[in-house]
């Protein structure tokens, strides 16, 4: 365990960025996101949650993939170049690493998304133990420790120190480059501390949200309930669960036309919009309770399904506190528990 | 996508002058959806247009993309020939690599970069082009024409005689205009009201004419073809079928102080009146303004007169609505106000007068009985000073810019009569150009130079100032002796700018017919299309199109009852297709679109909609195309871009924008 | 609340409406959500309190659809939007029965959680909505009503309601802010500071869409920047430039008819002050053309769809106008 | 970009049909020059002009873009222009508030007959993008170099 004092925290991020990126979660415009880190950033590691999960680091919003141009009658096609560069993603919480292992489910299994696999093997995660988990909080109810961050790097504010503990070979080589910064950390303080959040983590509201029923075979079941008739009502059909989400993977690829060439892109969709997966023929969900009962079939049961029973949910609660219509996957779990106890 | 054949135009030298059109070809041969491209000398002469054809037939074309000259000049032609060789006339977009491009450039480099890129705009234009149907629409056989001078009788008189209903609608109690105020015409010298008089009573017995005096248009709907026209028939007071027009009333009318308009307002006229003796028709009005009766509730004198029984003051304006196929303005003129023109002493004596007063003067019928007189002393002057150009070929803001075009040979009259009639009196005319361009102008005017011995001075006047003894002194220059003149005048007669009367603004504007700066109409091509209005189905004739004289507004009268037979003779007419179109699927059904039209066009549904599976009634927009005009004010008020205007739609605006752009 | 409810029940029960659309309670004592109750007993969980800051108008437009009339609660500022609504066609008058419920003005858990409060296990409004009383994990705190009132409430334009079928309850005077200020602060700023502003600002969106979606003005069936009627499909932040013709476009579009009901500040996860750009066009439409509320009536010509001869010249407008 | 000789800004105009388009054919045939930055596009009515058009020309890398229609009053379609006088002005006060360079944008009303006017106006236009320099606050950067 070593350990470096909060005040030179700025030291230890400038030296990260000698060699790499740096991604910190950063307040601009009075909100908290994942941003390049650079002198002038206002590093927050205080807020709890980002708005956006830090998953734009992996899989950004938007990114381009082939650019076409047209050179006298013939097209020449320049594919996009993967990421070359290492970089470091700090301070991500225990809940979005999981979001990130979901994604490697998705684009790391066959066909291998290479423009992920690349970001993946060039970033070393730094993750931060949440100090005070906040009420929308229910990582617990997946199974995630947030006292205990599975990353490359581990982290724990404790007092006036940050206690930092590598876990893998990205994050010893890590450690390897500001070892300079580093001192020796009290082991036992930490585990104290670890104690403390656990101890938050029992008392939040949602800890203890039962998964029961959900769960890959359930599709049948819950596909066909009555209780999504009513459910989704007050949805606006935004996306801002989807684009706030961890684990939302769904993208679009569209073509930008910039006058000089064409350049194919992607960029996230959400399975709350309209036009998601419109084909030539229409639209294979014609509603709004179709889309909204997609979104958490999904997460809860097709995922599971086909991924050996892990939920695409991870329980950070950004769509909690984000949706505008107050509606979330805690009020769908909810929903059905009480429609089972009806019966 | 497209097969879109490119024609590069050189116009002769117009534009291979400053575009190298080899290079524009060489260049837009490698734009998307374009098969063919080649240049030649005219592409709008026989030859250049079988080119087009050749290149349809030879290479399967579905779009036609010519850079030429302006689409104003020659789109249609190419459209046609399109049409002819079997491609739907609206596949054709034009560059105007012309009037846009050669002709304001002199860099070649410069010019045939921005001639590639105007292509350009127009391939990506015409990748997004769809073929359109014009669609039909009928045909009123009435024409009307606004304004009952010499203008409007000859349009309607020839438009009659060709077998057609035509109304005129004019706003004074009498048809006949200026025409009918003024004594003789150049440079025949025949008196104004004998040879104007008979087409006045010709007009008024014609059987396809009706007749609306004391009458104004209120209000213009519809389109070429099937216009709705409000007339507003003021109330005359007078009954016009009882009226026999003995004219008792005027003699005994008790209010004659109002001033004459007839006469300019050198004399006075009865509250009741017929503007002048050859009145058509020949029925009073009462002037309610100066009636006793009306102003007081005391008197009716004319009413106890009248042996008709036809006075009425219980009368009221009438609203007369009339369908027409085609109208024709022939607003005419007024003489500019000459406020702005202090040094000529217009308003300090009554010894200056314009030139339209003078022929008052000089007429038999005018205030002075045809007498020459001063009107301050009724006494005879012997010296009369003419000054030209007052007001018009003006720098300043002042006056007009343009030349009035007929003071020059009505000058040379008035010198030529004084002078004829009586010999004693001196003339003098100031000028700063003579302008005696018309068959037999320069012979009238040398006539009253060398046999008359009218003294003209090339220079302008700076004052007129009137003097104690009741002489005006005019102080001038001459140009060419390069002296002062001071010269002591009886009277001093202003040969004042003329203007579209003021009444044409408000006409133009409910027929949506442009004016130009100076309030003339605009004339659909200056050249080419001189008697048509831009709008469809609208004629020019006199002068409220350009200062004219009696033979050209005649001559022009009857060139736009020509174009409006032209037009009532078809039963139907093509419509324009590029009109609004709403896609139901989008549409809000929010009224917005049918907010902003100024035609009436967009209508609402219900109907039962299959938006991609969902089944539901919805209010949806409905364009009616025989009314909508293709204006775009819809489109933009639309929020969801359901309604969109075919021919200049979203997509092919915004890719004409990105193919600038890029 | 309770008055409510009982009227609700009644009209239900008399079968003047069919269903009534209102708020219901959440799993958390701040996150009520917009419901449908068809019958007596879902009414039991009916709420209506500070928290209810939806405006129900919009869902009105689907409501109208359905069989029967739809009892639907309106907050004064909400009864605009349903004005506007009206004056478009979208949903049907002679199909909802309205009742104008009062307001003392809305608060969010947000603006709590801005005060540096966290671990909110419950949230207590007292009676007269003038005290807030918090319980979280570390403690109880208590907050004043105020300081958790969303922007637009400090900025209330009114608390009358302009279309109603009855009223019930009380409403209190909210305002305490000058509500073109900001605008006002703005327009004070170099070309650079706005630039700035916005940018930063912009920046920050996700093209989430829940700005457009939740707004009564952006009713359109297929949103332009949905569709390929001008090849401006988008679905996400690709670049900065998307994002202002997005926000931009959106607010030019609801010009004279946005309501100012503020749901798209109040919504948006960023955190944008996305009324300023409504507000600034509703600040121009009063000064140009004349004080303008939309959703006052359902009759009058929106400005953006009407004109006078001698309208401001756009460089004019631009210069400041007069 | 730093202001020099060398800028040559990509300006679009909007000309309507009836008048502004004609006053632009008649100050080419009257010969009365102005830059070549200056390409026209030609709707019928300045009530054609959407703002969506305009911020697609900034995005696409337009330098300046003006919409010239009739005189208010002489209309073709009686009403356009004056639509397009209120949506222009609403627009251009948002895109000065967001911080847009005053200028960049212009509404002209030219003439059938202002061939003159025309082309000062186009020259003056040209001008006054120049003096601000190349559009950088909404341009999109894809669309760049």
């Amino acid at each position: 365990m070593l350990k470096i004092a909060k005040v030179d925290l700025s030291k230890l991020y400038a030296a990260i960025a000698e060699t790499a990126d740096l991604f910190v979660p950063a307040k601009t415009a009075g909100q908290t996101n994942y941003t390049l880190w650079s002198d002038e950033t206002v590093v927050d590691m205080d807020t709890l949650k980002t708005v956006k999960s830090p998953k734009d680091v992996f899989f950004p919003q938007s990114e381009n993939l082939y650019t076409v141009n047209k050179v006298d009658k013939k097209y020449k096609i320049t594919p996009e170049e993967l990421c070359n560069r290492d970089f470091v993603v700090f301070g991500m919480k225990a809940c979005d690493i999981q979001g990130v292992k979901v994604l490697d489910k998705v684009f790391l299994s066959n066909p291998v998304d290479s423009f992920y696999k690349a970001r993946r093997d060039h970033g070393t995660i730094v993750a931060l133990a949440c100090g005070e988990p906040e009420e929308s909080c229910f990582c617990k109810v997946f199974g995630i420790d947030c006292a205990e961050p599975d990353a490359d790097v581990a982290c724990w504010f404790v007092g006036e120190d940050l206690c930092w503990k590598a876990l893998t070979e990205k994050g010893e080589a890590l450690t390897a480059k500001v070892a300079e910064l580093l001192s020796e950390g009290d082991e036992s303080a930490v585990e104290a501390k670890k104690a403390e959040i656990r101890a938050i983590v029992e008392k939040l509201p949602y800890s203890n949200l039962s998964l029961e029923g959900w769960h890959g075979d359930a599709t049948k079941e819950k596909f066909d309930s009555p209780v999504w008739d009513e459910l989704y009502k007050p949805c606006l059909a935004c996306g801002t669960c989807t684009f706030v989400c961890p684990t939302c993977q769904c993208y679009d690829i569209k073509d930008y036309d910039t006058g000089h060439g064409v350049q194919r892109y992607r960029c996230w969709d959400s399975c709350m919009y309209s036009d998601f997966t419109m084909m030539a023929h229409g639209n294979n969900r014609t509603s709004q309770l179709q889309r909204f009962r997609q979104r958490f079939m999904h997460k809860l049961v097709y995922f599971p399904a086909n991924n050996d029973g892990m939920y695409s949910c991870v329980g950070c609660g950004r769509c909690v506190d984000k949706c505008p219509a107050h509606l979330n996957i805690v009020k769908v779990i909810k929903a059905f528990q009480k429609e089972e106890a009806a019966k | 996508m497209q097969r879109i054949g490119v024609f590069v135009c050189h116009c002769g030298s117009n534009i291979a002058a400053t575009v190298d059109v080899k290079k524009v070809v060489e260049i837009v041969k490698n734009e998307p959806g374009v098969v063919h491209a080649e240049d030649y000398q005219y592409m709008c002469s026989e030859a250049g247009q079988a080119l087009i054809a050749k290149a349809i037939a030879e290479k399967n074309l579905t779009g036609i993309v010519v850079c030429s000259c302006s689409p104003r000049m020659h789109e249609a032609t190419f459209r046609k020939a399109a049409e002819r060789a079997g491609l739907n006339p609206y596949m054709v977009e034009i560059a105007n690599i012309r009037e846009h491009c050669s002709w304001i450039h002199k860099n070649i480099e410069e010019a045939t970069e921005k001639a590639v890129i105007l292509a350009r705009a127009a391939i990506a234009k015409v990748n997004l082009n769809a073929p359109l149907k014009a669609g039909e629409s009928r045909v009123t056989k009435r024409a009307l024409v606004i304004g009952g001078g010499i203008a409007g009788i000859q349009t309607a008189l020839d438009i009659a005689d060709a077998g057609y209903e035509v109304d005129i609608v004019e706003k004074t109690p009498s048809i006949g205009g200026r025409m009918s105020q003024l004594d003789k015409t150049f440079p025949t010298l025949d008196c104004s009201a004998c040879i104007l008089t008979p087409k006045m009573v010709e007009a008024a017995a014609h059987e396809k004419i009706t007749i609306y005096t004391y009458s104004e248009v209120e209000k213009v709907s519809g389109f070429v073809g099937d216009f709705t026209v409000d007339i507003r028939k003021k109330a005359r007071s007078v009954d016009m079928d009882k009226c026999t027009g003995c004219g008792v009333c005027q003699e005994k009318c008790p209010s004659k102080k109002t001033p004459s308009e007839f006469n300019r307002g050198l004399g006075n006229r009865s509250a009741i009146y017929t503007p002048f003796a050859q009145a058509i028709p020949n029925v009073p009005v009462i002037d309610r303004d100066a009636c006793l009766k009306f102003k007081t509730g005391k008197c009716g004198v004319c009413a106890k007169v009248c042996q008709a029984g036809a006075i009425d003051y219980e009368q009221k304006d009438e609203i007369v609505t009339e369908k027409y196929g085609a109208i024709v303005v022939a607003t005419g003129f007024d003489t500019i106000k000459l406020d702005n023109y202090d040094e000529y002493a217009y308003n300090q004596s009554k010894d200056v007068i314009t030139s339209l007063e003078l022929e008052r003067v000089m007429n038999a019928a005018g205030p002075t009985k045809g007498h020459l007189e001063r009107l301050s002393d009724g006494k005879h002057p012997k010296e009369i000073v003419f000054i030209q150009c007052v007001g018009s070929r003006c720098s300043d803001d002042r006056g007009k810019p343009y030349c009035s075009k007929i003071c020059c040979m009505y000058t040379a009259k008035h010198a030529m009569l004084i002078r004829d009639k009586y010999p004693d009196v001196n003339v003098t005319v100031f000028y700063i150009d003579v302008r005696t361009p018309g068959k037999n102008f320069d012979e009238f005017y040398r006539r009253a130079v060398e046999d008359y011995g009218v003294n003209y001075i090339k220079g302008q006047v700076g004052k007129v100032a009137p003097q104690p003894d009741g002489s005006l002194l005019v102080q001038g220059v001459d140009l060419l002796d390069n002296k002062q003149i001071l010269k002591k005048a009886d009277m001093v007669v202003l040969a004042t700018a003329i203007e579209p009367d003021p009444s044409v603004r408000k006409i133009a504007t409910m027929l949506t017919a442009s004016i130009d700066t100076n309030n003339f109409l605009t004339e659909s091509h200056a050249k080419l299309r001189p008697v048509e209005s831009p709008t469809a189905g609208v004629f020019l004739s006199g002068v409220c199109q350009g200062p004219k004289d009696i033979p050209e507004t005649v001559a022009q009268a009857g060139a736009a009852a020509v174009k409006a037979i032209g037009l009532l003779a078809k039963d139907k007419l093509l419509t324009n297709p590029c009109t609004a179109k709403p896609d139901e699927l989008l549409c809000n059904g929010c009224s917005a679109c049918a907010n902003v039209c100024p035609y009436g066009a967009i209508t609402y549904e219900v109907k039962l909609i299959n938006d991609h599976g969902i089944r539901e009634e919805r209010r949806v927009a409905q364009v009616n195309n025989a009314l909508c005009q293709g204006c775009g004010a819809c489109t933009v008020t639309c929020p969801s871009g359901a309604m969109d205007l075919q021919g200049f739609s979203n997509r092919q605006i915004i890719a004409e924008v990105d193919a600038i752009c890029r | 609340m309770q008055e409510l409810i009982n009227r609700a029940k009644e009209l239900l029960a008399d079968g003047t409406v069919a269903r009534v659309l209102g708020w219901k309670k959440g799993d958390m004592s701040y996150n009520p959500e917009v419901a449908y109750f068809n019958n007596a007993e879902e009414l039991e969980g009916f709420v209506y309190n500070g928290f209810c800051a939806a405006n129900l108008s919009k869902y009105l437009i689907e409501a109208s659809k359905l069989e029967g009339k739809t009892l639907v609660f309106l907050k004064p500022c909400d009864s605009y939007s349903f004005n506007q609504l009206l004056k478009e066609h979208r949903i049907d008058r002679d199909k909802t029965y309205v009742i104008g419920v009062g307001c003392k003005g809305k608060i969010t858990v947000e603006k709590i959680r801005d005060l540096g409060i966290k671990g909110i296990e419950s949230v207590e409004i007292d009676e007269n909505c003038e005290n807030i009383t918090v319980k979280t994990l570390y403690g109880d705190k208590t907050v004043a009503y105020a300081d958790a009132m969303l922007e637009r409430c400090h900025v209330c334009k009114g608390k009358e309601h302009v279309v109603s079928d009855e009223v019930i309850g009380e409403s209190r005077d909210t305002v305490d802010a000058e509500r073109f200020a900001e605008v006002e602060r703005i327009e004070a700023m170099s070309p650079a500071e706005k630039f700035a502003f916005f940018k930063a600002e912009l920046s920050k969106c996700i093209r989430c869409n829940a700005c457009r979606n939740v707004c009564p003005a952006c009713s359109c069936r297929k949103c332009v920047f949905d569709s390929t009627k001008f090849d401006s499909a988008q679905k996400a932040n690709v670049d900065s430039f998307e994002e202002k013709m997005f926000h931009i476009i959106r607010a030019f579009h609801v010009a004279g008819r946005c309501t100012d009901c503020g749901e798209c500040s109040r919504v948006c996860p960023q955190g944008i002050p996305l009324h300023l750009f409504n507000r600034k066009f509703i600040k121009d439409i009063n000064k140009f053309y004349g004080e303008f509320k939309a959703g006052e009536d359902a009759e009058t010509k929106g400005p953006l769809t009407n004109f006078t001869f001698d309208d401001v010249e756009p460089c004019d407008a631009v210069k400041g106008g007069n | 970009m730093p202001m020099n000789e060398e800028f040559k800004p990509k300006i679009v105009a909007f000309c309507c049909n009836w008048c502004s388009y004609a006053g632009a054919d008649l100050a080419g045939s009257s010969r009365l020059a102005y830059p070549a930055d200056v390409k026209i596009i030609r709707v019928p009515c300045s009530c054609r002009v959407n703002p969506m058009f305009i911020l697609r020309a900034f995005e696409k890398g337009a330098d300046g873009v003006i919409i010239c229609g009739c005189h208010p009053g002489d209309c073709h379609y009686s009403t356009g222009n004056y639509y397009a006088r209120r949506r222009m002005a609403m627009l251009f006060s948002m895109l000065e508030y967001i911080g847009i360079e005053n200028g960049r944008t212009r509404v002209e009303w030219v003439s059938a007959a202002e061939g003159v006017k025309f082309s000062t106006t186009m020259n003056d236009f040209v001008a006054k993008i120049k003096s601000l320099g190349e559009n950088v606050r909404l341009g999109d950067i894809r669309c760049k170099n």
